[in-house]
């Protein structure tokens, strides 16, 4: 690789700094180093599950591959590793065996213990864990963590879902009543009702992230009670798509674009943009910038987004949907704002008061609002 | 076998029997070849051969059932008494029907009948195989259950038919075959618990050769023996200790002639000891031969009995077929 | 329309259909090849196979019918090879039962990475519940045609097994496989034949679930349907119609999970989940007896004894 | 003495032998799949033995293996064939974490011994229960301890969410953490946590009892012909119940371990097919506890590999399980040729 050659890419990829960063600690001038003696920084991505489920591991392997194109990285994955010691020795396979530099070890249930174990041991090899996790001071400096608010894209999907429901009842198949789903789920109701006050939210648990015939039978469940527009937070939600466009009613799509599958009746979908979230780190790489120990963001930094609406979504309901949008991307959008009730009828959040997207709060969420039929106990 | 003599004669067809029984082919065959160890060692026509000269040729010296020493005790203590066992078969049917019989030390009880009628599953539940569905079994006064101490207490052991099926493990060698009644005791088991191999084979030797069992090798896989050297493996095990009742089912089946006589006469010695001996067979000659006492087994029930000495073949076979009227 | 609580007793009618209809399948493929004296727990791997080759082909020629074909010859083929292991000496059925699984997951997954993102023609359904207006029974009563197959199978299975030469020789096989060869049967073709249709039969329950319901092929697709089969076959009695209705019983008990829930019935779902298992066990315990050997139970199969 | 010498060496020939022939099959899939085997079997070599932390990466993976390969290797000396490894190890697990949390203040070390002690009772009573049933109602112990593993699965998701839930464990409902004082550490020198050890002792042990102890005859008669033990008098259902018994409380030992080891708390990641593939190992050491333990190795060392076969050959992760298939079939397919062998010595002689 010649010198000249790397200025001029530098002076191509003039990139955007994180946002939402809050600390800025890192350790990148080793790895510059790295990268100047073998040409290549190395980075390792770890997928629970298949790296092509048209779902969770799918979007972030799509990230993977923007990264990989990148001439001077080389990027290498393993798919359907466990959250057990076999990930802890999946990390130190790829620092010890292929010399990777920065790890992004894409499932939740990897950072703790695994990644708080593996980390220290290995202080020069930078950890990027998906989940938003990071706590200043607990956590070992040599480690990331990134997450992004797709709860604002659910909302907006809850949006055109409430406007283009016939009944006013949905559907939300989910896996685990964990803060994540619940929190997808609370917005998708809290964007619906935000239009349309009556609607209802029928929520099945199917108790894993992919069981196929559990969650086409839940679809099904959920059609049969008067459900007209269905969505999921499964890994893959290929499956709840295709039995909602077969039974004939609307869904909202998860993960990825699934428009394909429902030509008929998929209004529109929450989607991840990871590949923004990776070329942002390996630019920061790139550039010997320091990297943020915490990453999140939404729709206005571009790490989710929304799918194009279906042709059958009204122009009513395109312009109340567009404007949340609006005021997402200028900011200005706080989804938990009191008086917000609970749907056991607790006053959750009082009225007058705000937890804004960033708001560690949010991350522990173990209560459906009102609206939501269904329970987090199991 | 009757029917397919008539159909012989009758020029309907012809037959092969092989058989070790020389009953058979004095009452059935016309020409006899004799094979012994895989070779030929002599034919001829049946009505020119005398009995004694084909038991020679199929055991190689001049053999005949030599009558057996008998002792007669004074007493009659009754040792094992079974009162109204009921039981039933693998598909749910009751096969044996209310039976009572006793048996006393030193007499051999001989129960005769058409295989079916309830004597395997009776021989099955004396050695702990299966369960009665009511009824008592009762050993030297005590109700008996087929546990290891009641076993041992009672000496009451069991040589069912087919012992390689039934009494033995045929993967493992004869000399843990051998050990099955006393392994978990000294010497075979060091402070109770604790294997001995060089005391199992020790002992193993010692039947090996007291009863000659061949090949003499304790450390062979029991189901690589013949027959008749598994049969007298598994008389070895039962009959080496003290014994005070002995259930045995058709212990002569396929064996030859010498091995038959040696286990026969292993019976009545036992019996001679005081032994109490329930003797379950298909072979009417056999059970002929060592009673003390017959009776017959039939559809579940013992419907005939007689000494040995007053025994009528005729009156046994037609109690055996149903026939008693 | 509100259909409420006979929400639930539609979707367990509807999803005994649904989810039961796969069961049929590997359970009447199992019930065969037990008949005959063996065992396949691979079917498992014949199932995924099967799955996955349904998809392919399906996606590659149009015709989701001819992926159902491949997809039973891809099982014939498993099954043929686990029985033609099975026929050597000393080599246990069960083993090799646990090692087909593994390579035939194995196998279906490593072929199959190409057709998890494609959409695949599917099967078409027929409506049977067009005389109802209730919108939702008739969603439910929209089978598809391998359902119907199924039944024509397990009768047709039944009276064979029953009435013809050939059902009298597998018996015959799976009774005593000794007395089998004493009539001068072929044992081991019969098995390995025997075992070859029930990995066919198993195939096509494997390509229902890619090409009918829930229709697409994932890693996650099955979720032990094969494995339960050895255990729908004892519930069933060895009869094929057995087999017909403890996979109807078994698709509405994994149905009700899912539409009680729907009802706000929110409690509990991991049991709820597990009521198929939990009854299957409890059947088991009410049914065998130490007694007395299972009433249609082939003698040969080592599970029995 | 030269038959013992070769009825030593059959086995051992054998193996080999089959390895080398799957080996050939497994390369000629490879082969059509695009890769070179060669290369493939390097890097396989290399991810698995090639450095000491190859070696670390394949001894941690077969540590679980070794104990769960007793629930299945344990009742097959009784002639049983049970597969509920995976149940076993998740209750034991489960209950281990229970144990902990309920002694919250006591020394580690009476923490961790009530914990393998609970652990083991509970993997010993779950596994018993197919042995129970087995026993007292006939019902079939491969089928029952199969559903008896989906039960145990259901029963662990659905205590880990709701009444042992740690409300802090938010996107992974857990138990609470055991406390760090209570984790059991790794052996000196290396980064392997002790279920090594563990794993190997129980092997040893495990063979030790089935081999040179009265139990073990007796065990070896019922399940060599039950009909037999049953003329010995022997307890047939008491020896049942003990082993299984027993092989549950390895796996519940396993489970115990992953908690107190790795996790520090029972979660679903309990349920990590340790126990299915416990059940191929046994099969293949054709139940020997010693055998095992190569066995394990050999295992963990292909399911080690399958990371760098991923990154350097870009083969998907289900090469290992294609590879696991192949030698497997291969390796049982070889029983049939045991006693061939002198067979052929005998007739060579004669």
């Amino acid at each position: 690789m010649s010198e000249s050659r790397k200025l001029t890419r530098r002076q191509v990829l003039q990139g955007t700094a994180a946002a939402g960063a809050l600390g800025m600690l890192g350790n990148v001038e080793w790895i510059g180093q790295a990268w100047g003696a073998s040409g290549k920084v190395k980075m390792g991505f770890i997928f629970v599950g298949p790296r092509d489920d048209y779902g969770y591991n799918q979007a972030h392997f799509e990230g993977k591959s923007a990264v990989a194109k990148l001439d001077w990285t080389k990027a290498f994955d393993e798919e359907k590793v466990p959250e057990t010691i076999e990930v802890q020795k999946t990390m130190e396979s790829m620092i010890k065996l292929d010399g990777a530099q920065v790890l992004f070890p894409t499932s939740f249930g990897y950072f703790d213990p695994h990644i708080l174990k593996v980390a220290p041991q290995f202080p020069k090899t930078q950890f990027l864990h998906c989940g938003g996790l990071y706590q200043e001071g607990k956590h070992p400096k040599n480690v990331g963590s990134y997450f992004g608010f797709i709860d604002e894209s659910q909302y907006i999907a809850g949006i055109v879902a409430g406007g283009m429901s016939k009944s006013g009842k949905l559907g939300f198949v989910a896996a685990k009543p964990i803060p994540q789903v619940l929190r997808n789920i609370n917005n998708y109701t809290l964007g619906a009702r935000s239009i349309r006050p009556t609607c209802t939210v029928n929520v099945i648990f199917t108790g894993d992230w992919s069981l196929p015939v559990r969650e086409a039978e839940a679809t099904n469940s959920l059609v049969d009670q008067g459900i007209d527009v269905v969505t999921c937070h499964v890994d893959s939600p290929k499956v709840v798509i295709t039995t909602a466009e077969k039974r004939g009613v609307y869904c909202t799509g998860y993960h990825c674009d699934q428009s394909k599958l429902a030509p008929k009746g998929y209004l529109t979908g929450a989607e991840w943009n990871w590949a923004k979230v990776y070329m942002d780190y390996a630019e920061m790489i790139r550039k010997g910038q320091k990297i943020p120990n915490l990453v999140r963001g939404g729709l206005k930094e571009g790490i989710v987004r929304v799918s194009d609406y279906n042709q059958v979504v009204t122009e009513a309901v395109r312009k109340q949907a567009d404007a949340a949008k609006d005021k997402f991307m200028s900011g200005g959008m706080v989804v938990y704002k009191g008086p917000i009730k609970d749907n056991t009828g607790r006053v959750v959040i009082a009225a007058g008061k705000e937890h804004v997207q960033t708001d560690i709060w949010l991350e522990s969420m173990d209560w459906l609002v009102e609206g939501v039929i269904g329970s987090t106990k199991s | 076998m009757g029917h397919l003599r008539a159909m012989t004669l009758a020029q309907q067809v012809s037959v092969l029997i092989i058989t070790h029984k020389l009953r058979e082919v004095a009452a059935f065959a016309d020409e006899v070849t004799v094979l012994r160890k895989g070779q030929f060692v002599g034919s001829g026509k049946v009505s020119e051969l005398k009995v004694s000269q084909m038991a020679e040729m199929m055991v190689g010296s001049e053999v005949t059932a030599k009558p057996k020493q008998r002792t007669v005790l004074s007493k009659k203590v009754p040792k094992l008494v079974l009162q109204d066992i009921r039981v039933k078969d693998d598909i749910g049917v009751e096969i044996v029907r209310g039976l009572h019989l006793a048996i006393h030390e030193g007499e051999i009880v001989g129960v005769a009948g058409v295989s079916g009628n309830g004597q395997r599953e009776l021989v099955e539940v004396l050695a702990g195989q299966r369960q009665a569905t009511a009824g008592t079994i009762r050993v030297q006064d005590q109700p008996f259950q087929p546990t290891r101490e009641k076993i041992r207490q009672h000496k009451m052991f069991c040589l069912p038919e087919e012992p390689l099926q039934n009494t033995c493990v045929g993967r493992m060698t004869v000399a843990e075959n051998l050990a099955f009644r006393n392994f978990d005791r000294e010497p075979h088991a060091l402070g109770g618990w604790l294997i001995s191999r060089p005391a199992l084979r020790r002992s193993a030797f010692e039947l090996i050769e007291r009863y000659n069992i061949k090949p003499p090798y304790p450390d062979t896989p029991i189901q690589s023996l013949s027959g008749g050297n598994v049969q007298r493996a598994v008389l070895a095990r039962e009959l080496s200790a003290e014994v005070e009742i002995l259930i045995i089912a058709n212990p002569c089946f396929g064996l030859d002639f010498l091995a038959m006589e040696e286990i026969r006469l292993q019976i009545v010695a036992a019996r001679n000891r005081g032994t109490a001996v329930l003797l379950v067979s298909e072979d009417l000659d056999e059970i002929l031969e060592l009673s003390d006492r017959i009776v017959v087994m039939f559809n579940g029930q013992l419907v005939y009995e007689t000494t040995s000495s007053g025994a009528d073949l005729a009156i046994i076979g037609r109690h055996m077929t149903g026939h008693t009227t | 329309m509100e259909v409420g609580w006979w929400g639930v007793l539609i979707a367990v009618l509807g999803g005994a259909i649904r989810i039961g209809t796969p069961f049929l399948f590997v359970s009447l493929g199992e019930c065969l090849t037990e008949k005959s004296g063996r065992i396949n727990l691979g079917l498992e791997g014949t199932l995924v196979m099967g799955a996955m080759t349904g998809y392919a082909v399906s996606l590659h020629s149009g015709s989701p019918w001819l992926g159902v074909l491949c997809a039973g010859l891809a099982g014939m083929v498993l099954g043929a090879l686990h029985s033609w292991l099975c026929s050597f000496q000393r080599v246990n059925d069960i083993a090799v039962g646990i090692a087909m699984m593994l390579f035939g997951t194995g196998l279906a997954f490593f072929l199959g990475k190409p057709y998890i993102q494609p959409s695949a023609p599917r099967l078409p359904s027929i409506d049977l519940g067009g005389w109802s207006d209730l919108p939702q029974l008739e969603a439910a009563l929209q089978i598809n045609a391998l359902f119907l197959l199924g039944i024509v199978v397990a009768v047709l299975m039944g009276w064979m097994l029953k009435n013809t030469a050939w059902g009298l020789k597998v018996r015959v096989v799976g009774e005593s496989a000794d007395a089998a060869r004493a009539l001068g049967l072929p044992v081991d073709r019969i098995r390995i034949m025997s075992t070859a249709m029930g990995g066919f039969l198993a195939g096509i329950g494997g390509s229902y679930l890619s090409l009918y319901y829930p229709f697409n092929w994932s890693e996650g697709l099955s979720s032990g349907q094969g494995l339960m089969a050895v255990a729908l076959v004892i519930f069933a009695r060895w009869q094929p119609i057995g087999c017909l209705w403890v996979s109807l019983l078994w698709g509405g008990a994994a149905a009700l999970g899912p539409s009680l829930q729907s009802v706000g019935i929110t409690g509990g779902y991991y049991i709820f989940n597990a009521i198929p298992y939990i009854m299957t066990l409890a059947m088991m315990i009410i049914t065998c007896s130490p007694r007395r050997t299972l009433v249609g139970a082939p003698h040969e199969l080592t599970v029995t004894r | 003495m030269a038959q013992t010498l070769s009825k030593a060496l059959e086995p051992v020939l054998i193996i080999v032998g089959s390895l080398t022939v799957s080996m050939v099959l497994f390369g000629v899939f490879v082969a059509s799949a695009g890769a070179d085997p060669f290369e493939v079997y390097q890097t396989m070599y290399r991810a698995a033995f090639g450095t000491s932390f190859s070696w670390q990466n394949t001894l941690v993976r077969a540590a679980p293996l070794m104990l769960t390969a007793l629930c299945t290797a344990l009742p097959g000396y009784l002639g049983l064939i049970i597969i509920g490894g995976e149940g076993a190890i998740v209750i034991g697990g489960l209950f281990a974490a229970i144990a902990a949390l309920t002694i919250p203040s006591a020394p580690p070390m009476v923490v961790l011994t009530t914990m393998a002690l609970v652990g083991m009772a509970a993997g010993g009573m779950w596994l018993a229960i197919g042995g129970a049933l087995r026993h007292y109602r006939a019902v079939n112990e491969t089928i029952s301890s199969l559903l008896l593993n989906y039960i145990a699965i259901a029963l662990l998701s659905h205590l880990v969410t709701s009444t042992f839930r740690d409300p802090e464990s938010l996107n992974h409902p857990s138990t609470h953490h055991i406390g760090e004082a209570n984790m059991i550490g790794v052996i000196p020198g290396t980064d392997l946590h002790w279920g090594l050890v563990f794993g190997i002792v129980a092997c040893v042990i495990a063979w030790f009892l089935m081999h040179h102890t009265v139990f073990g005859f007796a065990s070896q008669i019922a399940g060599g012909n039950v009909r037999a033990a049953r003329v010995a008098g022997l307890p047939v259902g008491r020896l049942i119940l003990i082993v299984c018994c027993i092989a549950g409380a390895a796996g519940g030992l396993a489970g115990m371990l992953e908690v107190a080891a790795i996790h520090g708390r029972a979660n679903d990641t309990l349920n990590a097919n340790y126990g299915y593939a416990g059940i191929l190992v046994a099969f293949v050491a054709r139940n020997n506890p010693l055998a095992i333990i190569p066995v394990a190795v050999l295992l963990g060392g292909i399911r080690a590999s399958s990371g760098l076969l991923q990154r350097a050959h870009e083969l998907p992760d289900a090469t290992v399980l294609v590879m696991q298939g192949i030698i497997f079939l291969v390796i049982l397919f070889s029983e049939t040729l045991y006693g061939r062998f002198s067979k052929l010595q005998k007739q060579g002689v004669s």
